[in-house]
């Protein structure tokens, strides 16, 4: 099986704090990898990094063995790597299927002339735009709230609209930041059915989660960041029992 | 889609209401005939204001007076005025007004050269006789068949500046002019005569009439060789300009262009304005003409009845007295508010004496008057002194 | 069905010069507020949409009108020729300083475009030898199409009507498209926009020279029309009162753009009757509608009415 | 050169110094309610409007300052009462149009109330000019520079050292939290908007013996004010000074050294350049979008 990401040496300071510190890893494709630790620990930062939102110090970012360092985020978009955000990133000034619609840009390529003339191959294309954010909305089980503007939304549900748009743009890899962060309980098992079904459906997940319950579950596996360094790294299982992770969580305050 | 429906639906009902609510507001508003129409459109707010202030309160007061006496023709005046604010763009559109919405017979307006110019394209178009009260000589050079003007031009002003010059022998001239309509045309038209009088410009500032503060400029002018200083522009940066050549210590003589002969740029520049001079129309010093001068009955009654009821006249307000009665006249002579043949009696205008000299009008001069209507006025102890 | 609305308000404007043919506020008034319309149209695409601002969009209106009135008078021109070296002309320029424009946000880019349009404006003042000074340019030749010239009040509607109409197609047409959907998202959030694989500074930069080539197409017919230009047609408070008609109307609605622009139109030629007072009262309308409506006039009524509806539709279903 | 420079110089402070107090006003109301507030210039020409026509009748010279700065502030509390708080919930470009409304309102009702007339206020202290070498400067020019220092001092102190001023930077910071801690945020805006309201009638009676005033003449003040409260960085009240007294120094340089007529536009393309090298202004904090 071969790698989906490699990330190597990757470092990020703010003026003297270093919050990712040197810090490499690899995914499978078709797996749940999970990146915990403390507040701080600098697993956004993390997550920006990748997605090109802010630029790392030194490092590389291999995906599908190409350089993603240096390209501005909308290029990393087009490779194939969508992502959520723990502060919702909603565009709330757009229904709900529009939002998903967005999420779909990178499928088409229809010109500004061709929509302001509304040509055919622009009409044919935006049908199909439509097709595609419906069914992600299915997927994620939001089909009956399509037409609803964003901002009425329950916050459960904006969260996993951010999946949903997520998905629309058929990506390679989805980034997931605290996904479950402020969701009830059925909610939580609701989102881990979700993910699971992504991975099915061909999708690799990069998660930062805080819910260890929902992380040990679904995860094949996991990377401990502390200080904006790499604690521990492994399966699930191997984790819980790391003497140091449980240290970095429980002991040392 | 609903949404965007309803919403249409909306805008629609909305611009047809209120489509409806105008035309029908405006159809009550149809043409009185058994009057005629004087249209104006004068700078009545905003940084020119001072000159459609006077105007129209001398508009106003001739217009009441001529009805009071039975109007003109048998018919009674009517006087429809819009503000510009000094600005072309509402100019265009109030003078569309005026012309469309109104249906004057004539127009006597104008403040500004700006707002003058920007209209004479469609009172050309819609052959409507037009006597503007504003300076610039480009609103009567070329000719324009339509369009006539009562105040002397700058280029006149200019002259008359050049000619005092040269019999004071100055020969070197520093000029300071604002970013306005009225200061950018004097320039224009100081730089083209001053080689006539032999005069050479050896500094060209300018400034922006908003401005606070014009010692930058004069600063630069007083290291300069110039024997005088030429500022062309009105409102309150001559004063300020008056001010700040007191302030540098600059001792050369100062000149002021027609612009500020009213006695607020004496009130505003106090002190500082002793010993400015400038060419002005012979309103302000009326009572120091000579008795056998001609027009020193009318500027004598036109000041006694200004002053009885507004206070202090200035030149510009006479400029209006002069459109009006060339118009009146010209309308008494056609015996009927026919635009064209009002148009064709004005220009037949000759020795009509007015505030602004004796005009004498004809098919190539549309203002009629010569330089010798301009007088030279020196500021002594805060009041004019006419020199000759 | 999407474009109803629009339809309805196409007939409205050719009914209503049939039944006043000679009406001032419909042939005149109305020409200029069909060029507003356009101007907050286009506007609004950059505003209302994409969610940025600009004090400084009537230097590009001054750019396409100057353009036109120079090369047709000083040069010989032919109008249509010159209109579109105006285009491109605004294009250009437009293209330049939207890239390192655009990266400012907020009030820092209202102050951006504000100083670009000062600038422009004491260029038109400042050289007069091709400018006309503050003076501006007169007689300016007319339009005409395949030699019928357009030279009355009635063709004039006509056809700025018709430019108008078209522009407001194009602009619920790209709001309705995927580049309109990424103009919104750029407004929503721009980091979210750019993770969806949007290039938002080119998305920026493009509805930028959208809105600027609007305005040029707008001051190159406005020339004409008016056979006249000047500093005044292209300063700063016009500036402002395009994007006043923009918020007044209520963002992000083309019609909102619209029915700003007949507002701000008409409202001053209602206040004239009050004279020294007309400052005072359109000041106190404007407040009063923002305080009160601060969606804008035509977004916020609709969400009246259809808050209005839906309390109708409970009352009678419960 | 020199002797002209120091001319320059002393231009552009006394200028800059009027600018400064205006962009100053302008931050200290963006910082309290993150309101761009475009009536600022209006504030000014109340300022000056009022002292000139107070003392016109016959109120001392000294009493008429204070009644008109005192007419000012509550002009701006007004404001703040009756058109910010209301719309509290409208957005940043909504609010613009609010104060643009205001400002609009505000020059008509000074218009009825002052007319058209120009007007001009006596000196402080008497017209003899002072010489500084090869330069001259009126008293009142030392006027304005030496109020402006004690104004923007006082400005300085006032957030720095006492409760209030402490209370409505707190606010600026985060209004919910500070309502929290128990500040009363509504006041606190109202001292804003009246201490705002109160420089910009300093601004304008300080420079009214010096230039003349109309009922339209804040327009341009407010303008540059504005200008160099985002060449300083908006949201830095010392920024805004710094602002201020650079874009009256370039405008006087600019003019004196290159180009009278263009001195406003090259005021304004250095304007442009600094922010596309510092998009948030000389002494603004840059800001990331957090996610």
């Amino acid at each position: 099986m071969s790698y989906l990401l490699e990330v190597s040496g990757l470092e990020k300071a703010y003026g003297g704090v270093k919050a990712v510190n040197g810090v490499s890893f690899r995914v499978k494709e078709q797996t749940i990898f999970s990146v915990i630790g403390p507040n701080g620990a600098g697993k956004t930062t993390l997550f920006n990094l990748l997605t090109g939102i802010e630029r790392p110090d030194s490092g590389s970012i291999l995906f599908h063995e190409d350089q993603l360092v240096g390209l501005p985020p909308f290029k990393v978009a087009l490779k194939g790597i969508s992502r959520t955000f723990q502060n919702l990133q909603i565009f709330f000034n757009m229904s709900v299927v529009e939002n998903v619609m967005v999420g779909c840009h990178r499928l088409g390529n229809a010109s500004m002339l061709s929509a302001i003339f509304r040509l055919p191959s622009m009409l044919r294309e935006e049908r199909l735009i439509r097709h595609k954010a419906l069914k992600a909305l299915e997927f994620c089980g939001m089909s009956q709230m399509r037409d609803k503007p964003a901002d009425s939304l329950p916050y459960g549900q904006l969260k996993k609209l951010e999946i949903a748009r997520a998905l629309a743009s058929e990506p390679h890899l989805v980034l997931l930041d605290e996904p479950a962060a402020g969701l009830n309980d059925t909610e939580t098992v609701e989102l881990s059915e979700l993910i699971k079904k992504l991975v099915e459906n061909g999708i690799t997940v990069l998660l930062v989660e805080h819910n260890m319950g929902l992380v040990m579950d679904i995860s094949d596996e996991v990377l401990v960041l502390n200080y904006g360094e790499l604690l521990a790294m492994g399966t699930p299982s191997a984790i819980q029992k790391d003497p140091k992770v449980v240290a970095a969580y429980l002991g040392e305050e | 889609m609903y949404r965007t429906m309803i919403k249409g639906l909306f805008a629609c009902m909305l611009g047809i209401s209120s489509a409806l609510v105008l035309t029908l507001s405006a159809a009550s508003a149809v043409h009185a005939s058994g009057t005629i129409k004087i249209g104006s459109f004068l700078a009545l707010t905003g940084p020119a204001s001072f000159l459609g202030d006077p105007e129209l309160k001398t508009l106003q007061m001739y217009v009441g007076e001529i009805n009071q006496k039975g109007g003109v023709l048998g018919k009674k005046l009517e006087l429809v005025y819009y503000d510009t604010s000094g600005k072309a763009k509402v100019a265009k559109d109030v003078v569309k007004r005026l012309i469309k919405k109104d249906r004057v017979d004539l127009i006597v307006g104008g403040s500004t050269s700006g707002t003058t110019l920007a209209v004479i394209d469609i009172v050309e178009r819609e052959k409507i006789p037009f006597i503007s009260l504003a300076g610039s000589i480009r609103i009567i050079k070329p000719v324009k068949k339509w369009v006539f003007k009562t105040p002397h031009t700058d280029r006149m002003a200019a002259a008359k500046i050049f000619e005092d010059m040269k019999k004071r022998n100055i020969s070197k001239v520093a000029l300071i002019t604002g970013n306005g309509g009225f200061d950018k045309s004097g320039h224009a038209q100081c730089l083209d005569l001053a080689p006539k009088y032999g005069i050479n410009i050896v500094a060209d500032e300018s400034y922006n009439n908003a401005d606070t503060d014009m010692t930058t400029q004069l600063t630069k002018i007083r290291a300069t060789d110039a024997k005088a200083i030429l500022n062309f522009g009105f409102g309150k940066a001559p004063a300020i300009v008056t001010k700040n050549v007191r302030q540098l210590g600059i001792k050369l003589p100062l000149y002021q262009s027609h612009g500020v002969a009213s006695k607020k740029f004496i009130e505003l520049a106090g002190d500082a304005a002793n010993g400015v001079r400038l060419p002005a129309a012979a309103l302000i010093v009326a009572e120091q003409l000579p008795d056998n001068d001609p027009q020193k009955p009318v500027l004598l009654s036109y000041k006694k009845k200004y002053e009885a009821k507004y206070g202090p006249v200035s030149t510009f307000g006479g400029h209006a007295y002069d459109g009006l009665f060339i118009a009146v006249e010209a309308i008494k002579r056609a015996g009927c508010v026919d635009k064209a043949k009002v148009r064709d009696e004005i220009e037949k205008t000759k020795g009509f004496v007015g505030t602004g000299g004796v005009f004498n009008m004809g098919p190539d001069d549309h203002l009629g008057l010569g330089l010798d209507a301009f007088k030279m006025v020196e500021i002594e102890n805060g009041a004019w002194k006419l020199l000759y | 069905m999407r474009l109803l609305g629009l339809g309805i308000f196409a007939a409205v404007i050719a009914i209503l010069p049939l039944l006043f043919p000679e009406n001032y506020y419909v042939t005149v008034v109305g020409v200029t507020m069909f060029f507003n319309v356009i101007l907050a149209v286009g506007l609004n695409l950059f505003m209302g949409y994409a969610g940025q601002i600009s004090l400084g969009h009537a230097a590009f209106f001054g750019l396409g009108a100057y353009s036109s009135a120079i090369l047709t008078t000083k040069f010989g021109f032919n109008p249509w020729l010159a209109m579109g070296a105006g285009v491109a002309l605004v294009w250009i320029v437009s293209y330049l300083v939207a890239k390192p424009i655009l990266r400012l946000k907020g009030h820092y880019l209202a102050m951006a475009t504000l100083g670009f349009g000062i600038i422009i404006h004491i260029f038109l003042v400042q050289y007069d030898t091709l400018t006309g000074g503050p003076d501006g340019l007169s007689s300016i030749p007319e339009l005409s199409i395949f030699g019928w010239p357009i030279n009355s009040d009635l063709r004039w509607y006509a056809v700025s009507a018709t430019v108008m109409l078209l522009s407001i197609l194009f602009s619920l047409n790209i709001v309705a498209s995927r580049h309109g959907r990424a103009l919104q998202a750029v407004h929503g959030s721009e980091v979210a926009a750019e993770t969806m694989g949007i290039d938002t500074s080119r998305v920026k930069v493009h509805i930028f020279v959208i809105s600027a080539v609007m305005a040029a197409v707008t001051g190159s017919l406005f020339v004409h029309e008016q056979a006249f230009i000047s500093p005044d047609s292209c300063s700063f408070f016009f500036s402002i009162e395009l994007v006043t008609m923009v918020v007044l109307g209520g963002m992000a609605s083309t019609f909102g753009a619209v029915f700003g622009a007949a507002i701000l139109t008409y409202l001053p030629e209602f206040l004239v009757v009050f004279q020294d007072f007309k400052v005072l009262i359109f000041g106190g309308i404007l407040m009063f509608i923002m305080i009160f409506l601060p969606e804008g006039l035509f977004v916020g009524l609709c969400r009246l009415f259809t808050h209005f509806k839906q309390e109708q539709k409970e009352c009678l279903t419960s | 050169m020199y002797e002209q420079l120091l001319q320059y110089l002393i231009t552009g402070i006394t200028v800059g110094s009027a600018y400064a107090l205006v962009g100053l006003g302008f931050a200290i109301i963006y910082n309290a309610s993150d309101v761009v507030n475009f009536a600022q210039g209006e504030f000014v020409m109340i300022g000056a409007m009022s002292a000139i026509f107070l003392n016109a009748a016959g109120i001392p010279y000294v009493l008429s300052i204070a009644l008109a700065v005192a007419i000012t502030a509550a002009v701006g509390m007004a404001l703040e009462k009756f058109a910010i708080e209301p719309a509290r919930n409208a957005s940043v470009v909504s609010t613009i149009i609010i104060t643009i409304g205001a400002s609009i309102l505000l020059r008509g009702a000074a218009l009825l109330i002052w007319g058209k007339d120009i007007y001009g206020l006596k000196p402080f202290t008497g017209e003899e000019t002072i010489h500084i070498g090869p330069a001259t400067l009126l008293p009142q020019n030392l006027w304005v520079m030496g109020c402006t220092a004690v104004s923007v001092f006082l400005v300085k102190y006032f957030f720095d050292r006492t409760r209030t001023g402490k209370a409505i930077l707190a606010c600026s910071y985060n209004k919910r939290a500070a309502y929290l801690v128990g500040i009363n945020v509504k006041k606190m805006l109202l001292i804003s908007y009246g201490l705002s309201a109160c420089l910009g009638a300093v601004a304008g009676i300080l420079i009214a013996p010096i230039t003349f005033f109309t009922y339209n003449a804040g327009v341009m003040l407010g303008l540059k004010g504005f200008s160099a409260a985002i060449l300083g960085g908006m949201g830095n009240p010392m920024g805004a000074v710094a602002g201020g007294l650079m874009l009256g120094l370039l405008e006087s340089i600019g003019a004196g050294l290159i180009s009278s007529g263009y001195k406003d536009a090259i005021a304004f393309i250095i304007i442009l350049l600094v922010l596309f090298l510092k998009p948030s202004g000389l002494f603004g904090k840059s800001s990331w979008e957090r996610v």
